[in-house]
Formats: structure tokens, C-alpha cells, sequence
């Protein structure tokens, strides 16, 4: 296909959420995968290269054309934006859970030493996480966990690009 | 004393602990807890005094505080040699909320969409409108929707919901998932294979219930014969 | 301004609807018209000239960024297989199944208070419920049940890990 990098190119731009190789592989069928992960690679170097607003990021298993950071500024005297903005609370909640996945809600409060009924169900409600289960202990507690959109929202490919925690140094042990 | 701090930037009694600890300059494995309870507790004070809600937690806290100083009051004995420091829980749980609390400020540095990077047509109302794709719906909401419509019935209606009831409608389904393919099913069929107790008696309650609910019929040739089961309205 | 192109193009990516100049001109207050004018134009050239899929065009008295219109058969299929938003009735609705099933239209129709034939129906075609069998009663009604399509959806390994009202109301109001 002649023009693969043009079409990989729209099919990212006109989704909502970041375009994995899976679904480009299931519209593109007669393509093989490596040539789609070059046109991908092509288009990353083009933004980069290009002296524009623009890159194409990987985030959350797929990929999603956004701007630099460095643009934040005058996107956001576009008075119809409402930048995003999480609490210091739901914030460490977050945290608790994005490290300690899955995590129960008591194990969250015995960590931030407060009740974390509001800032837990402001994250569900956000969708930053959500409930994966259910612990196999008795009373089979609900476990949370985060979701593709925390890893979207927070630039990160996966999970293992989460910044690494401080060792904690056990105590007399 | 000067509290030019407001006091609910505080995110708990551990982070005040954390910052009293930081202000006296103080080894966290090594805590004076006479003083840091003195300080805590007139931080606590202040807070009332101010007319502040102090949530629960703080008052937890001032009394592990007071119980950890009353402890190491106490003379030592001589058969106590194992006994751990009674400040070590306390400074395990600063340590681990320390922790956590820096991954929070590292998390908030990081490229946040919506807020320092921005992607196509990204608008108030596009994406907080929760309108999620079928792919990545969360339960939440569709538990969101159940409670609102249970707060609208009278409350003589609603029902406990819990986990065994959910269990019991699990084994309800699989049952007529088998019988709308296989037509006919023995009971032998369907608890001869399972080693689990309580999946035993959840697939015999299924099946009582889905009895009663009139969705399924059993025969039985002769007494103690086979149990055969099948759908009570044939599709 | 150096990277004023860059600015706008940045302004009107984000957008969603069609940023028109006075617009660029609130938000780039030190900016002359005509430098804005200029950086528009040196964009629609820019794309029109590249051999990509994007283009900025002016429609509705603004500007925005479009896929060609030779990409279209391509996107199409993306938008073939895009998810569908559900609805907050098919919400209610499937939340009745989930939690009431095996249960009857009748039933859901006491809870919600409505008539749920469309929702019930939208729900079956999604596979995210199913005619579980019928009631040997007169009527001989059709009884609803969720579907593991259902349990996929939302992540549940089976029915039980759904959570339970007393856990809902544990996160606070």
C-alpha cells in the first residue's frame, strides 16, 4: 500500500482514544504488522522532526496524536477548556492504588491514615479506576485497580512506566 | 507558637506527623514522641479552636500518641527483651505514607491530558459527559444507575442484593445456558462433575429456584430413579 | 512571534468545532490579524502539500483540521467498529437484568417505572443480555438474563464479584 503512513495517519487522528496495533492490523488486513509499526515509527519521527504543535504519542497501548507539552499555555486561554484537575487527596488515593494494584479500600486507608470513601468514588467516577474484583478472603472484599484512561490521562504506555516508588527500608527485621 | 498554616492542606494525621517531624528537623526512626504529641496535640487544639471539623482520624492518632508516650513511661521488665519499640508501627506507617505520598507529587509532574498536553477536538462536554465506549464501561456506573433507581421504589422493595445471591443467579444461568443446548439434563449431570461444596449447593439451589420460577421442569421415572431435567416452556 | 504557526495549529487541533479568527485573535492578543491570516494560510498549504491524511480547511467561519476526503473508505471502517456509547435507560435497564435476573420485562418495567421494550431490546442486540428460557405461567413470559459478553465488558470474572449495594453505599455519597 502506497499511502499507508497517510491512512495509519487518519485512522489515529479521527479516534477518540489511542489506536492499538491490534485494531490497525484488524482494518488494515491485507498489511503486515511490521510495515504498520514502521508507518507508525515514520509518522513519530515526521512529528517530531516537524518544527508544529503536534506529536504522536504511545499511550495506553496505542497510539494518539496530541499536542507538546510546551503549547499548554496558550491551549489553555481557549476559554471553552476546563483543564483537568485532581487533589491532592484523590491524587495520593490514586497512587495507593496505582502501585499497590489490586489494592482493597482498607489497605488504601491503612497506607493515607484517612477514609477514602470520597476520593475513591470520585476516581471510579473519573474512570481513573475501577473495581477488578473481588478478593478471595472472607467477606470477599471489592478490589480496585486502574484503567486504560489513568494510563491515557497520565501519558504512560503501560503500568511499568509508572515512576518507581521509594524502597521502603523494612524495620527491624 | 505561630500556625500561619492552614490546616487543611493537611491530607491526614499522618501528613501532619510528616510535617511536624520535617519542621523539628527530627530522625523519623528515632521519634521523641513527648514532643511531637505536645505538638500534634496543639495543632489539634488550634483546629478546634478555629471551628474546624476534626475528622475521627486525628483523634485516633492523638491516642496511639498518648498510648505509645504512656508506654515507654513504663518501667522496662527484665523479661521484655523481645518487645518491639512501641514507635516502630508508627514509623513503618510514616515511612510507607512518605512514600506514597512522593509517587502522588511524581504522578502530578507527569504529562497530564488535559492539562499539559491536549489531544484533537478535546472539549468540555466531549469527554466529561461519561461517555464511555462499550469496550470500557465500568461497573461502577451501571452499580450508580441500580442505586438511584432503588432510592425511587419504596423501600419495601428493595432488596439485600449480596454476593450469594449473585453466586446463586451465575449457577442459574449456566444451567439454562446448558439445558437451552443440550435440551435434557440429569442431575448427575450437572453436580456430578464438581468437587466444590459450595458450588454444589449453590447448582441444587439454582435449580430449586428455577423450579419455582416455573423456567424449568423435573421428572423422574421411578422413585430414587434419575432426576431429569428440562425447560418448562419449550422455545 | 516565532511559532505562531505552530500555536495556531496547536489552537485549532484541540478544538471541536471550527476556530475562526477572532477567536486566534482573543487568544493571541499581541498578534496582528494579517500575521494570523498569514499563519493559516502557510498551514493549509503545508498539509495540502504533504502527502498525509490531514488537511485545515475553513468551514463554518472557522478553520479545522479534517481527513481527506480520499481517506474516507478507511475511516469508515474504523467507524464501523468505533463502540457505541450506551445510554443512561439501557444503563438502568441492564442494571435491573444484572442484579434481579433471572427476571422478567414485567419486573424491570415495576422498577424503572417505564415501558423498556426499546432499552431491552438494544441490550439483546449487544449481547449484553439474553432470553434465558420462559415461565411455564400463562403469558408464558420471557425471562432476562446477563450474558458472559456482560461479565466481559465489565471486567467480572462471574456474577458474584458484582458489587453489592451495602459495599456501593460504603463510598460515601
Amino acid at each position: 500500500m502506497d499511502n499507508l503512513k497517510a491512512i495509519v495517519e487518519g485512522i489515529v487522528f479521527v479516534s477518540e482514544s489511542p489506536v492499538g496495533l491490534k485494531k490497525l492490523k484488524g482494518i488494515l488486513k491485507d498489511v503486515e504488522g511490521k510495515e504498520i509499526i514502521k508507518a507508525l515509527d515514520d509518522l513519530v519521527e515526521e512529528y517530531d522532526k516537524r518544527n508544529g504543535a503536534l506529536c504522536l504519542v504511545e499511550v495506553a497501548g496505542g497510539f494518539q496524536f496530541r499536542t507538546k507539552d510546551n503549547f499548554s499555555p496558550w491551549i489553555r486561554k481557549l476559554t471553552d477548556i476546563k483543564p483537568v484537575a485532581i487533589s491532592q487527596a484523590a491524587m495520593e488515593t490514586l497512587a495507593v492504588v496505582a502501585y499497590k494494584q489490586p489494592v482493597m479500600k482498607a489497605e488504601i486507608e491503612k497506607v493515607r491514615g484517612v477514609d477514602v470513601s470520597g476520593t475513591l468514588k470520585g476516581l471510579l467516577k473519573r474512570n481513573l479506576i475501577r473495581m477488578i474484583g473481588r478478593k478471595d478472603v472472607p467477606g470477599r472484599p471489592i478490589i480496585y485497580g486502574t484503567t486504560k484512561k489513568f494510563l491515557e490521562v497520565f501519558s504512560l504506555k503501560d503500568l511499568s512506566e509508572l515512576p518507581t516508588l521509594r524502597e521502603l527500608k523494612e524495620l527491624g527485621e | 507558637m505561630g500556625y500561619e498554616i492552614k490546616l487543611d492542606i493537611f491530607q491526614g494525621p499522618l501528613d501532619l506527623l510528616l510535617y511536624l517531624i520535617k519542621k523539628n528537623e527530627i530522625d523519623i526512626y528515632n521519634i521523641p514522641i513527648a514532643v511531637i504529641t505536645e505538638q500534634y496535640l496543639e495543632y489539634i487544639d488550634v483546629m478546634k479552636s478555629l471551628n474546624l471539623d476534626v475528622a475521627g482520624e486525628y483523634l485516633v492518632m492523638a491516642s496511639t500518641l498518648i498510648h505509645i508516650k504512656s508506654k515507654l513511661l513504663l518501667p522496662v521488665h527484665d523479661d521484655t527483651e523481645d518487645e518491639e519499640d512501641p514507635r516502630e508501627e508508627l514509623t513503618r506507617q510514616l515511612l510507607e505514607y512518605q512514600a506514597f505520598k512522593e509517587a502522588a507529587l511524581n504522578l502530578d509532574t507527569m504529562n497530564l491530558l488535559g492539562r499539559d498536553v491536549f489531544k484533537g477536538g478535546y472539549l468540555v462536554g466531549s469527554e466529561t459527559d461519561g461517555e464511555h465506549s462499550l469496550e470500557e464501561l465500568s461497573i461502577f456506573e451501571l452499580v450508580e444507575a441500580f442505586k438511584v433507581m432503588v432510592s425511587r421504589i419504596n423501600p419495601g422493595e428493595i432488596m439485600e442484593i449480596d454476593v450469594e445471591r449473585m453466586s446463586l443467579s451465575e449457577r442459574m444461568n449456566e444451567i439454562m445456558e446448558r439445558l437451552n443446548k443440550e435440551k435434557a439434563l440429569t442431575f448427575n449431570d450437572l453436580l456430578g462433575g464438581l468437587s466444590d461444596r459450595i458450588k454444589i449447593i449453590y447448582t441444587f439451589l439454582a435449580i430449586l429456584e428455577l423450579m419455582k420460577l416455573r423456567v424449568i421442569k423435573a421428572y423422574q421415572s421411578k422413585p430414587f430413579g434419575t432426576i431429569r431435567i428440562f425447560l418448562a416452556v419449550e422455545d
